[in-house]
């Protein structure tokens, strides 16, 4: 059997499939779930200063190829959320904290107060106020956010990107100057649906993330884009449902990748993709390492 | 799925604050089954089936009120049917409930009935005036009924009924209402855990299993998919009757 | 039975489904005959100065929720489809010529040398190298090829944006002061595929553009982020596939819109839109204007 | 449906710049029907079935040359099988082609013969070098062959085979072969054309009916999903044998 362990940002996997942030991750139970199911990591809902409730619902459509949704960041704060991470931890896979703030500071204080694997920074949820990439479309804005946490934790830090913007590669190095040790790409493209009976919008918030099969391609190109300029490593996330699936975002550059709308068909996932992924490197006499960027290498 | 258009037909007054609505179309759920009802521009929330086109709604905040303020004629968006409902065993089963937490099991009762089963209840209400389907009940077979103030039936808690009834005798016992009260209940009939289904709330965002707000200590079960209905010997051994987690995701005390 | 017809962007439309630009508008025979299926209007393939024969293939892959291309803009110049558009004409629709340069002056030399009902300005294919949105994302060249188009052309000008930026309003906005006679949103979503068994980027031009269900939601956001801060029409377009579909996008705040990926069905897509349009509105007692942003009004 | 991966198992050469490439498993084609062959690297082009797992290829220019020279164990992407194929019509066919254009036919005449139809061919070549499937087409019955230069058979173009048959005696005339041929056929037998399916050939990009690239004059005929078998009554009607498009979209002239 070859091995799927893998070194990618500072953190050593088990293998490449983690659960990706804001999917079952608002407890320390489901967290750990996740990782007894097979997980070769997990991330935590989004963390912030203060605890929010998030916005009102439907927080969540199902659309026709993938998911729409406008939670809002609903969490605890991250003072509350410490023990869910000891919890997770017994998992026995790493445990990465999804943080977010509205400036440098913000960001940084949640950094020092928290203890976890490895920080994700939530520079990219296109529906909330004053966060994600209200912040996360501006490289000047990724640097700072990025060198404030890099010189407040005392873990590896990843930078987590959105899509919605003309260049991703910009906001990829702008992370890798502030001292990322690896970027997320992609979170979900701004988005909506409305109900036709009653022409109101569906979700609470209005705008949403779509997220799931839809927008495979989408970050299968981001992540190649990025591949192909950063040094640091790129985690791929984004309709990610089987192992073709992360097979593909891994020959596009990825290092490792995240599942998130997929956990719509439960826990078992985990076990489909890593089994799909061992059995395709035996067939192709490969090493998981030869994969990354493949598709770089092949055009 | 997106919300299904369902108008509805009729609006029943159970209770002061309880209201049935009958909605335009049969969606064939399962009892213990809930949907996510959208009240449009205001938000969405649980509600279990009490019939097979029919929902029961206690106004209790915002979107319970804006719920039971609407007339005939009016639209909500459905998603549903959705979860596990209640499965059906034995041939004489026992229906414990307090409040509007009966609104699932006459409705499973009804089924039940039906296919041949033999059905008593015990349901628990606080005075007389929050009784609710009383007439289904007692159609359905040997009746229970307790009240905090004693107004009807037996003074005080559910549980209080209990004494009456011999739990051995019954081949299932279905539960729904007040956690407090389900945890009671359940505390008082730990040797028969194995042979009850409680039909459990927590907090529902998505309702479709992915945002992890609806998740059960110590296990991570996904209420909104994998329960609501959860055997008691589960919730035995989990946070259930000792704390649950509101929209912030964080822990705070179980009421009722 | 509901009147469809509508005026739009300069145009009187006998219904508001049209097909959009690099569908079946490579010949006259094909336009015309989308106008005898009952399309409203028809645009034409996008036409440049010069003729081009487009990348090599595969052109298109079909994905999970739609389509996959990289056609490279393949047009026998401006010139020699003039003949194609007379023919295209005897369909009885309005004809819509899509043209694209790498500049304000090129845009504007096509504009003047061609008779067309209108212009649509292909500011946004995500895939040509010189051309689409590598002008189309600076709002200053929106502004610039839309006011130098206007200046040349004795016909309507339409501005096709790119959803491949940060802010699509911005984009929308340079059109209308540039003069614009509408917009149209989206273009496709830059998007890649790769085939796991060899390596390969599918497209013979590794990098292409996503069409088709999988983005129709972003596609309706960026309508209704639109509409609600422009003065002219938005004629929208992205995922279209059923007249559901299409009362959801004039919802959001179309006032038409267009018909590509969803021609995989066959010509038959338009009357069954038509139809379905017609009965809906039927049914709520509803005026087809009276859709247009009703999703903005209720929220 | 995303290119399929097929391993070519085995190549057999037919003439001096044709060959045969066997692929590791059959997708179902019907006669007449096509793949797009994704050379990788290179170019993705459509090549018609010669057999239920077989494709023959003619070294033209870039994308041929480079699938031509691909040995065993290579591997290929596919999309297919594509398009509509030959209608088999009656029990007494006449398959009629040139060159390269032979393959679909002979995969054709060896379905109509399991079937139960009378099978005679009428198939040309430039010189005796490039006459293929000569075996395959005599296996299924009567076969005239010409050559250009008299080499093997009759002296001529196919047209010249003609004479020695009466058209009004088959159930079904089935065509392919380069574009001037087979308009010199159609021409011939206007008398017959209701019963003549033609299998063509224009410039295909997306191959699923939406670029517009392949439409056919003056009806706009998506060749690519509703052809490449087209009857010859439409053709009658339409640019075939007069002009065609390439790559820009741009008419040219019909060559060969
Ligand atoms: C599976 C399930 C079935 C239910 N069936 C019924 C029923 O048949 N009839 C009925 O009257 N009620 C039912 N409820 C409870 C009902 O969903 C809440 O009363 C309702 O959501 C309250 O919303 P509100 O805005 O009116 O009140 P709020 O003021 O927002 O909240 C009041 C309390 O209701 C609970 N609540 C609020 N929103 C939610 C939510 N999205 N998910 C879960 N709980 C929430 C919270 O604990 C809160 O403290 C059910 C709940 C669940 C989980
Ligand atoms: C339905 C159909 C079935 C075919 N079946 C066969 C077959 O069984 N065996 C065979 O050898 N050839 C077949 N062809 C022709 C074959 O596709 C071309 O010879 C091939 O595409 C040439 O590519 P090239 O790069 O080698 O040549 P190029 O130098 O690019 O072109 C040579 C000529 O081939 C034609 N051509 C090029 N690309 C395409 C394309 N994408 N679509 C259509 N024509 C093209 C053009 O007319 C061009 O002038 C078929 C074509 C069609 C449309
Ligand atoms: C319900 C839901 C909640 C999410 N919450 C967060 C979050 O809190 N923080 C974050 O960075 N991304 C969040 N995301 C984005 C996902 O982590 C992921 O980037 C995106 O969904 C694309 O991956 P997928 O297609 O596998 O779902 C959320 C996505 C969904 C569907
Ligand atoms: C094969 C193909 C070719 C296209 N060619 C063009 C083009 O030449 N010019 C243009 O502006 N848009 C072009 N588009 C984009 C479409 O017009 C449309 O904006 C996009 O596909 C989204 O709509 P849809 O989901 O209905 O296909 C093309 C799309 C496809 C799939
Ligand atoms: S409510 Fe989202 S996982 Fe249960
Ligand atoms: S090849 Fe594209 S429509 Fe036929």
């Amino acid at each position: 059997m070859p091995s799927l362990s893998v070194d990618v940002g500072g953190l050593r996997l088990k293998n490449p499939v983690m659960l990706a942030a804001g999917i079952l991750g608002t407890t320390g139970a489901s967290l750990r779930r996740a990782a007894l199911a097979g997980a070769g990591g997990v991330v935590t809902k989004s963390l912030g200063t203060s605890p929010r409730e998030g916005h009102p619902g439907p927080t969540v459509v199902q659309v026709e190829c993938g998911l729409l949704n406008a939670m809002g960041l609903p969490n605890p704060s991250y003072r509350e959320f410490q023990e869910e991470i000891e919890i997770a931890r017994t998992g026995g896979a790493p445990v990465v904290a999804s943080i977010f703030g509205s400036s440098p500071e913000e960001f940084a204080q949640i950094a020092r107060g928290l203890k976890a694997d490895a920080f994700e920074l939530n520079l990219s949820c296109p529906h909330a106020e004053n966060y994600g990439s209200e912040l996360g479309r501006f490289p000047a804005m990724v640097e700072a956010v990025t060198g404030a946490v890099k010189a407040a934790a005392d873990a590896p830090v990843w930078v987590k990107l959105t899509p919605n913007t003309a260049d991703i590669v910009e906001l990829g190095l702008a992370a890798q100057r502030g001292g990322a040790d690896a970027v997320v790409a992609i979170n979900t493209l701004k988005a909506m649906a409305i109900d036709i009976e009653s022409g109101c919008p569906i979700l609470g918030n209005g705008l949403g993330g779509l997220s799931g099969q839809a927008i495979k391609p989408v970050a299968v190109r981001c992540i190649y884009e990025l591949a192909m300029r950063l040094e640091i490593p790129v985690i791929g996330v984004g309709g990610v449902g089987s192992w073709e699936d992360a097979v593909e975002m891994m020959m596009a550059g990825a290092s490792a990748v995240q599942v998130g709308t997929a956990m719509l068909k439960g826990y078992g996932v985990f076990e489909e993709i890593t089994g799909g992924l061992s059995r395709f490197l035996e067939r192709k006499s490969l090493e998981l390492e030869e994969l990354r960027f493949m598709a770089g290498r092949r055009s | 799925m997106r919300p299904l258009d369902c108008v509805i037909q009729e609006v029943r007054s159970e209770a002061p604050k309880i209201r049935t609505l009958r909605l335009d179309r049969e969606i064939d759920p399962a009892p213990g089954q809930y949907a996510m009802i959208w009240v449009r521009g205001v938000d969405e929330i649980p509600m279990s089936f009490s019939g097979p086109d029919t929902i029961t709604v206690q106004e209790v905040g915002i979107a319970t009120q804006a719920l039971f303020s609407l007339g005939a004629g009016s639209s909500i968006g459905l998603r549903g049917p959705l979860g596990r409902g209640f499965v059906l065993r034995g041939d004489r089963i026992l229906l414990i409930g307090g409040g509007v937490g009966t609104a699932p099991l006459a409705f499973l009762g009804e089924q039940a009935r039906r296919s041949g089963a033999e059905v008593t209840s015990l349901v628990g209400f606080r005075s007389s005036e929050e009784i609710i389907f009383e007439t289904r009940f007692e159609a359905l077979g040997d009746t229970i009924i307790t009240t905090d103030d004693g107004s009807v039936g037996i003074r005080g808690r559910v549980a209080e009924g209990l004494k009456q009834l011999d739990l051995s005798e019954y081949s299932q016992i279905y539960l729904c209402g007040p956690e407090l009260m389900m945890w009671d209940i359940i505390s008082r009939a730990r040797l028969h855990s194995g042979k009850i289904q409680a039909c459990i709330n927590r907090y529902f965002k998505c309702a479709v299993g992915v945002c992890g707000s609806c998740c059960l200590d110590p296990e991570g079960l996904r209420v909104c998919v994998e329960g609501p209905v959860v055997s008691a010997d589960r919730l035995l051994e989990s946070e259930f009757g000792r704390y649950r987690r509101g929209p912030t995701g964080g822990r705070g005390p179980c009421r009722g």
